[in-house]
């Protein structure tokens, strides 16, 4: 048992310190406002204040920290994507991740695993490949492997998903993790109010003033706060905020429902995802298997639960693993996912002076936490698009000039 | 699951029909410049209220548009796409 | 004698006397009656009708046609013709098939296409459980003068109530699915104690009923 | 040690003794009754210890009786997680418990209590992760740790059917109040479907009223009445699972789950008892009053010798008068209020020979071998904290808590409701419900059994009022006047091992740490103290955890609010979720030929279709196939294509209007290469358009997008407005392929058409008989020899197929697959949508410049098209490895690299047996486009391969085999 817990024993007093402070009021000006006190806006005030100085900042939550997506994923940490600028994003993303323990001193649970993405057709293999020769260029451990390598890698599996659809082979990636998401959120949040940031919860931003064009000022429930930069890191509440600023993106909200099983002992050391079954997977240190499917078809600004979720997901899930049809699922619940026409984030600056995007998150937010933090941070900063998020800004629409991820997507059928 | 009445057959389950997006009229193609084009190709109207979508009944196999919050998750009213097209939309 | 029903090598596995029906080989009687059954009717003649004028047209053929969408109407000789919108409508024959013989396939802007379905029918005593297992309709708010298009198992299917001391339930399918839908059915249909009837055996006891 | 603790047959209990069953529990043998779950009949012989518990190993007996902990979880040989309070025990199971070391007894895991001061509140965000290296070996052995049952990967997939259901009116809870609602329901008229998870109807008054000569007597009726009422049904051993929208609820019965759509719902769950938080108050022997009293009535089994009450509300006083009058001795009676004003209660139970001890609380419950053996307890002072120094020690084998309740109200929260705190009765009530749902009993915060019955009734004739059935009623009586909570029945010890959540092992000052640390929002301390995520999901921690948070941070219980009830109310099996294994799968009407002809199948969507035939393997198959095709004759089924009529006054325009192409001048009895691309000038499909008439067309669209085209053409349709008519035939038609330089003798010995190269030309279509069958007739080839796409009925496919095998068979016609016709179409530099594009393909880099006719008024695609065609970047060209090369070979997907970066993909690639030579596309930056040019592919094993750029079509370029014909291009132009 390390050392670390002994100070509980020794210590008469409980004295761990507080992880966020309690700020009563709101100041009249701040250099910057970041709406949205999850995963990404923490992590941005984090490096603002940490690498760029910055720590007149306030982090505006309209409910709690770290209670939207940051707390509704299922955690997984990733870098194998298809384009090359989603892969070189990611890949500083899983750097960071692996370092973040230590520079929080919080255990945030960050557990490699190996990420195994099922191909159950030979379509689904040619995407495999391509995703696995783009990672490998990039010195991404990434590759193509066969029944044989999946079955070592997870006896449990039925490769033969109960006679339809049996699997032909998978893209394994070897860095793909798990991670305690709150844990992410708390490390971020701790972090900058260590630093003098701000941190708001239960404050709600109702408009944004603008003058000449461009980022006066916030309006929240709690009143006004003048400010020159305010960086909107909502998720699923993006088109709400685009919207006080009068600015048009692609993004459309839909739900993306996960739920999770009682606790049992560890038999599930792999991630692992099927995109023809829609299922992902994996076995949390609690030893719940934590499980989502594809997003709900249809926009909605909502995280109502819906029951076909579950009896879609707990039938292709028994496919894979026959053996957990007496396994209960306690609990199942949804996010907002802010999805992109062609399946990336949109980042950096905006028509209007002053005011930062991060946003069109989608499914693949959590994973980019540390890395869109630190770029974020870095463009607000500098007040220009940092270099590896100038693929996803905003004006990439008007150009035609779309990221191919959707590719993997489209291929993957 | 969710109830919608469709037009044609009446109240189903919601895993009867596909959502087929916004309904949206086309700017004039000829007449506006490439950054009007490209706003209607690729933005959309992303804030929650109340909007006239396409829907599609697979099993019949018919078209029609309803009109629905999507913040409160509810089906106002569903309509021919005729209906909407002769303004009772 | 060249037609095959998308269930008929499921149908081989079934010890009844065979005939054909409008070219189709097919079971005609079982020994007898379980309680409850199902039936392979794939053979029967069908045709699609559609077009702007399709209504008039199928008037002036001398078939009445129902008002109301998704209505249905019953003609002589055990066919049936089902409104399926506007311009549409779902002719099914019956074992003579009388109604379709004289049908031209295109004519003035209206095409009747002959139209391969599925069809089979469910009936008897467990009729109302298995279907409360294979698909989300409430068929007590449905009847002979009703068609209902609904998902059954995944497949979207042509559903008509009918019967009368013996309720049954008449349900065609796109071929490409009909195999999957008999098998799956006569599944079901067999942990309930039923099985498999013959063409002849439906027509029969339509008439008793 | 086995001491018998049943009693004489009570009046309510569920066990049929004359049914006795044998099981064994830890490896020691029991016998108990059926109807016995497994904590009675564990408590029937004596045994008091059920389980450990998830953290510290603790002894862990009976809390609730009810499902509402998870202290007794059991694992057999062919389940694990089995909640032992309510499974019925069966005849020779062998049961033991689960996450324990060395067996329930001496658990080796138990000296983990003994560290409990080194494992506070989010010990392990604070441990572990330095130095990194070690985290790993760590985790490992956090993860041993966690978890509860474990599974045996051999165990079988069971399959359980669901069912759906439909109903005017839907009644959860089975209780006083739910048995008034549905029946006032069902007599109003409506079809009503009564529900609880419980084997019989009556909930409370089984096991709080069973003396209760009043509450017997509406029993009776009501019991009565659910055998007389034929509208009314009743589903015992139900669990309603969630509420989901429209009044959608599934139900969870033995059999397996029934999707229920009711027209109203009425929710009468009834409360969970609470526990009190004291030191030591998870020992065995520690329980809910209310558990003790359903083991008494229940199963007839004496909950314990001598009992000491704790008692926060009224509820405790006659808890204590049932047991007492079930001959249980009560040492003493401890009351957190002052006695005076419990009035005649207090009387009788001071009659009864009961001490009470007022403003008194349990301060410490007492162990011995491992189960309660007494108690100290202390009076209160004014805040009412514990005074240790009045302490006194009572001995006693039962201490039963009855201090407050939580609405069962789950369903209610996920229905919408809105609610709010309300003390008296000390509980959240309902204060807004969303149409057509009710609230009756004490989840609505109404108490007194009369009462509740009335609420019931009310209920019922408000929901059939609601259906239009019957006349709203009068109004709904008050909710409780005096308190039934108390409003904080927890108390501090510097000792601790006071616990609020018995799943997660959480004590009062975890929860009072945790606040403190900032987590002091109720989600956040959820999230971070972990109570109320443990397998009962709190239905016994969550009310107390809020108490503690709002004393914590001096808020309303209100202000303080409650976590987000999600489904499931109770959890739910894996395989109840799935049901039966339905999968939607296609078939070919040329499936059954296919495989006796002995065929690799492939999956392509729903469908299966050949891949290859033969048994020596596929490259030998394509050798054979590839080449009967360019010598002879072969024959491949296609009949997954997509197949649409088209029809009516506006089919040209709106064929126009849909592709990229121009089809309305096309000839009647022609056709013409189709090709779709989205709004934004995506590729997105292609295929073939035949005219058949002035106004009508047929056209056909690839495999697998034949659906989502069909849909897109019947929504342009409805869009647009025009006069056409559109029919699928996809399934209903079979289609086949006859392609080679034979193919014209074959099909000429069965059909009366004119074959003549001028009567049927090449991208002509025709109408005719094939083998006697109805059919229609294409002169197009994917594969780039004579051929005809030949589509018949689906029920005749098959015989025209084998008539044409029959026919081939003099000029050595040979079915060929998939794989063969991917190689052959390649050689003849054909794409296939999917593969040689991506999701942001245009037509311009897939080299279909041609196929985009941009003098067309109009056509899906078109402005984006303009915009796209100055900005095309990349291009798809064929290349060619010299027919000598050794080495690996380019597989699809691998990427062509120049300067060391990425410039592209190759997209298709295939040994041509045709051309003796591997060929392949590739979809480069446009330097590396240019005719005559070569890139770099990088191949297996990082190999650097240069190829040249070969212009396609590799194979016959002047389109000759197909004869006289342009090719697609020219034709298209």
């Amino acid at each position: 048992m390390p050392h670390r817990l002994l100070r509980f024993a020794l210590r008469k007093e409980y004295r761990e310190p507080r992880f966020f402070t309690a700020h009563d009021r709101l100041k009249d000006s701040y250099d910057v406002v970041i709406i949205g006190g999850g995963g990404h806006g923490l992590a941005c005030a984090y490096y603002l204040a940490r690498d760029h100085g910055i720590t007149d900042v306030a982090v505006l939550e309209q409910g709690y920290i770290g209670g939207g997506n940051t707390g509704r994923n299922t955690t997984i940490v990733r870098s194998n994507y298809l384009t090359p600028e989603g892969v070189r994003f990611y890949d500083e993303s899983v750097r960071l991740f692996q370092d973040l323990a230590a520079d929080f001193d919080l255990n945030i649970f960050y557990s490699e695993r190996g990420h195994f993405t099922l191909a159950h057709s030979d379509s689904a293999l040619r995407t495999a490949r391509w995703r696995a020769e783009v990672n490998k260029h990039y010195g991404i451990a990434s590759e193509l492997v066969d029944r044989q390598a999946i079955r070592e890698a997870c006896p449990a599996l039925d490769l033969d998903c109960g006679g339809q659809h049996p699997v032909l082979g998978a893209l394994y990636h070897a860095p793909g993790a798990v991670a305690r998401h709150d844990a992410v959120a708390w490390g971020y949040g701790r972090g900058a109010d260590r630093r003098g940031v701000e941190i708001h919860q239960q404050t709600r931003v109702t408009g944004i003033r603008l003058e000449g064009g461009r980022v006066a000022g916030v309006e929240t429930e709690r009143g006004f706060i003048a400010t020159r930069k305010v960086v909107s890191m909502v998720a699923g509440s993006t088109p709400r905020i685009t919207a006080m600023v009068g600015l048009d993106t692609p993004i459309v909200i839909h739900p993306l429902q996960a739920c999770v099983t009682e606790p049992m002992k560890p038999w599930l050391d792999t991630i692992i995802v099927s995109g023809s079954l829609h299922v992902y997977v994996s076995q949390s240190s609690r030893g719940e298997l934590v499980m989502g499917a594809a997003l709900d078809q249809a926009e909605l600004h909502s995280t109502r639960s819906t029951f076909d979720f579950t009896e879609g997901l707990a039938d292709k899930m028994l496919d894979l693993f026959p053996f957990v049809c007496g396994i209960k699922v306690v609990r199942q619940w949804a996010g907002m996912a802010d999805m992109t026409p062609d399946f990336a984030p949109i980042m950096g600056t905006t028509p209007i002076a002053g005011f930062y995007l991060d946003a069109g998150w989608g499914t693949w937010g959590f994973k980019a936490t540390p890395v869109s933090g630190k770029t974020m941070a870095w463009t607000v900063a500098h007040d220009r698009d940092h270099e590896l998020i100038e693929p996803f800004n905003l004006a990439r629409f008007e150009r035609f000039r779309l990221v191919g991820e959707k590719g993997a997507a489209s291929v993957g059928h | 699951m969710k109830l919608i009445d469709c037009p044609h057959i009446g109240p189903r389950p919601a895993s009867e029909f596909v959502y087929g997006g916004p309904y949206r009229r086309m700017p004039d193609p000829d007449a506006v410049d490439d950054k009007t084009w490209t706003e209607y190709v690729f933005n959309r109207a992303g804030s929650p209220g109340v909007k006239l979508e396409w829907w599609y009944h697979t099993p019949s196999g018919s078209w029609f548009i309803a009109e629905r919050d999507t913040l409160r998750d509810l089906f106002l009213r569903t309509l021919t796409v005729s209906e909407v097209h002769h303004g009772h939309g | 004698m060249n037609r095959q029903s998308p269930a008929h090598h499921l149908l081989l596995k079934q010890p009844l006397p065979w005939g054909t029906i409008h070219g189709m080989p097919l079971p005609l009687s079982a020994p007898a009656l379980p309680a409850t059954f199902i039936v392979d009717l794939s053979a029967l003649p069908r045709r699609l009708v559609r077009g702007a004028r399709a209504a008039a047209w199928l008037a002036a053929h001398g078939i009445a046609v129902p008002e109301r969408y998704f209505g249905c109407r019953e003609l002589d000789g055990g066919a049936f013709i089902a409104r399926t919108g506007a311009r549409e409508f779902l002719l099914v024959d019956g074992p003579e098939g009388r109604t379709t013989a004289a049908l031209p396939e295109e004519a003035d802007g209206v095409l009747a296409l002959p139209r391969d379905d599925q069809e089979l029918a469910l009936g008897g005593a467990a009729l109302r459980d298995v279907l409360l297992q294979t698909c989300s309709f409430d068929f007590t708010k449905a009847g002979p003068d009703d068609i209902v298009y609904a998902n059954m198992i995944g497949v979207g299917c042509w559903l008509r109530p009918g019967g009368g001391r013996i309720p049954y339930l008449r349900i065609g399918c796109d071929p490409s699915y009909g195999e999957y839908l008999f098998e799956t059915l006569l599944g079901i249909v067999a942990e309930a104690g039923g099985g498999v009837i013959g063409f002849k055996d439906f027509w029969a006891l339509r008439q008793s009923a | 040690m086995a001491t018998d603790k049943r009693l004489p047959p009570q009046p309510r209990e569920w066990i049929d003794r004359n049914r006795p069953l044998r099981f064994s529990f830890e490896g020691r043998e029991y016998t108990g009754f059926a109807g016995d779950t497994v904590t009675s009949a564990l408590l029937a012989n004596g045994q008091m210890l059920l389980g450990r518990s998830f953290k510290y190993h603790r002894p862990r007996g009976v809390l609730s009786a009810a499902n509402h902990d998870v202290n007794a979880m059991l694992q057999t040989a062919d389940a694990t997680n089995i909640r032992g309070d309510v499974t019925r025990i069966a005849d020779g199971q062998a049961y033991s418990a689960t996450n324990t070391r060395g067996g329930l007894a001496r658990d080796r895991w138990r000296f983990l209590q003994h560290l409990a001061p080194l494992l506070p509140v989010g010990f392990y965000y604070k441990a572990f992760h330095t130095p990194k290296r070690l985290f790993p070996f760590w985790e490992k052995q956090i993860r041993a740790l966690a978890g509860l049952g474990t599974l045996d990967t051999r165990w079988p997939r069971e399959i359980a059917p669901k069912r759906y259901g439909f109903c005017d009116v839907l009644v959860i809870g089975a209780g006083p109040s739910g048995l008034a609602a549905a029946i006032a329901a069902a007599e109003a008229g409506a079809q009503v479907v009564l529900v609880d998870e419980n084997p019989r109807a009556g909930g409370s008054l089984d096991y709080q009223f069973a003396r209760d000569t009043a509450a017997d007597a509406f029993r009776r009726e009501a019991l009565a009445k659910l055998e007389r009422l034929e509208n009314l049904e009743w589903w015992p051993e139900t669990v309603a699972i969630g509420y989901y929208a429209d009044h959608w609820v599934p139900l969870l019965r033995p059999a397996g789950i029934v999707k229920m759509r009711a027209r109203a719902v009425i929710v009468a769950g009834g409360v969970f008892e609470q526990p009190a938080v004291f030191r030591n108050n998870d020992l065995p022997g520690v329980m809910l009053a209310t558990a003790a009293q359903r083991l008494l009535h229940r199963y007839a089994v004496k909950p314990c010798e001598r009992a000491v009450l704790l008692a926060g509300n009224e509820d405790g006083y006659r808890a204590a008068l049932d047991l007492h009058s079930a001959g249980i001795a009560i040492a003493a009676l401890v009351d957190l209020e002052s006695a005076e004003p419990r009035g005649a209660l207090a009387a009788r139970v001071k009659a009864a020979g009961i001490t009470l001890h007022g403003r008194h609380t349990v301060y410490e419950a007492l162990a011995k071998d491992q189960r309660l053996a007494g108690v100290r307890i202390c009076a209160l002072d004014a805040e009412g904290r514990p005074r240790p120094d009045s302490a006194q020690t009572i001995a006693c084998d039962g201490l039963l808590m009855s201090v407050g309740w939580a609405p069962a109200a789950a369903l209610l929260y996920q229905a919408g409701a809105r609610f709010g705190y309300a003390a008296p009765p000390g509980q959240f009530v309902p204060l807004e419900l969303p149409a057509g749902v009710y609230a009756a009993g004490r989840v609505n915060g109404v108490f007194a059994l009369a009462e509740r019955i009335l609420d019931g009734r009310a209920a019922g004739l408000e929901a059939a009022a609601f259906l239009g059935l019957a006349a709203p009623p009068a109004a709904r009586p008050a909710r409780a006047a005096q308190a039934h909570s108390h409003p904080y029945p927890i108390f501090s010890h510097p000792k601790g091992k006071n616990f609020v959540d018995f799943d997660e092992d959480l004590q009062l000052a975890d929860l009072e740490n945790a606040a403190r640390e900032g987590f002091d929002n109720i989600e956040l301390l959820k999230r971070y103290s972990t109570v109320g995520m443990g397998p009962s999901q709190g239905k016994h921690s969550n009310m107390n955890a809020i108490r503690i948070l709002a004393r914590a941070t001096g808020r309303s219980i209100d202000a303080t609010g409650t976590t987000t009830a999600r489904p499931f109310f109770h959890p739910v099996p894996l395989k109840h979720l799935a049901g039966r294994r339905f999968r939607p799968e296609r078939r070919s009407p040329l499936h059954a030929w296919h495989q006796e002809y002995g065929v690799h199948f492939m999956e392509a969507g729903d469908w299966l279709r050949p891949q290859y035939y033969g048994w020596d393997g596929l490259s030998a198959a394509l050798r054979r196939e590839v080449e009967a095709v360019r010598q002879r004759v072969g024959l491949i089924d296609v009949s997954t294509l997509g197949k649409i009529e088209v029809f009516g006054r506006d089919a040209a325009e709106f064929l126009d209007r849909l592709y990229t192409l121009r089809i309305g001048n096309l000839k009647e009895g022609m056709t013409r290469y189709t090709l779709m691309v989205d709004e934004s000038g995506v590729v997105i499909d292609d295929g073939i358009a035949a005219r058949l008439g002035p106004q009508r067309f047929y056209v056909t669209t690839t495999s697998g997008n034949a659906g989502a085209m069909l849909r897109e053409m019947q929504r342009h349709l409805a869009e647009w407005g025009l006069e056409v008519d559109l029919i699928d035939r996809t399934g209903r038609l079979g289609a086949m392929n006859l392609a080679g330089p034979r193919a014209r003798e074959v099909l000429a010995a069965l059909t009366e058409l004119d074959l003549a190269p001028d009567a049927f030309p090449f991208l002509g279509v025709r109408r005719g008989h094939v083998a006697g069958v109805p059919a229609l007739l294409m002169r197009v080839g994917f594969v780039g020899e004579l051929g005809y796409e030949i589509h018949v009925p689906a029920s005749q496919a098959r015989h025209v197929w084998e008539q044409l095998m029959k026919a081939g068979s003099a000029h050595g016609i040979a079915p060929f697959g998939v794989e063969a016709q991917r190689v052959l179409r390649l050689e003849k530099g054909h794409i296939i949508v999917g593969q040689d594009t991506d999701g942001l393909t245009t037509p311009f880099e897939a080299a279909l410049d041609w196929a985009v006719h941009a003098k067309k008024p109009f056509f899906v695609g078109k402005r984006s098209l303009q915009i796209l065609k100055e900005r095309t970047a990349r291009r798809l060209v064929g290349f060619a490895l010299p027919a000598h090369h050794v080495g690996p070979l380019p597989k699809e997907c691998h990427l062509v690299i120049d300067g060391g970066n990425i410039a592209g993909r190759v997209t298709s690639s295939a040994f041509s047996p045709t051309l003796g030579c591997h060929i392949g596309l590739a979809m480069v930056e446009q330097h590396l486009a240019a005719a005559g040019g070569s890139f770099t592919i990088r191949v297996d094993g990082g190999v650097l391969l240069p190829v040249s750029v070969v212009p396609v079509p590799f194979y016959d370029p002047q389109n000759e085999r197909q004869q006289f014909a342009a090719s697609l291009k020219e034709v298209a132009a």
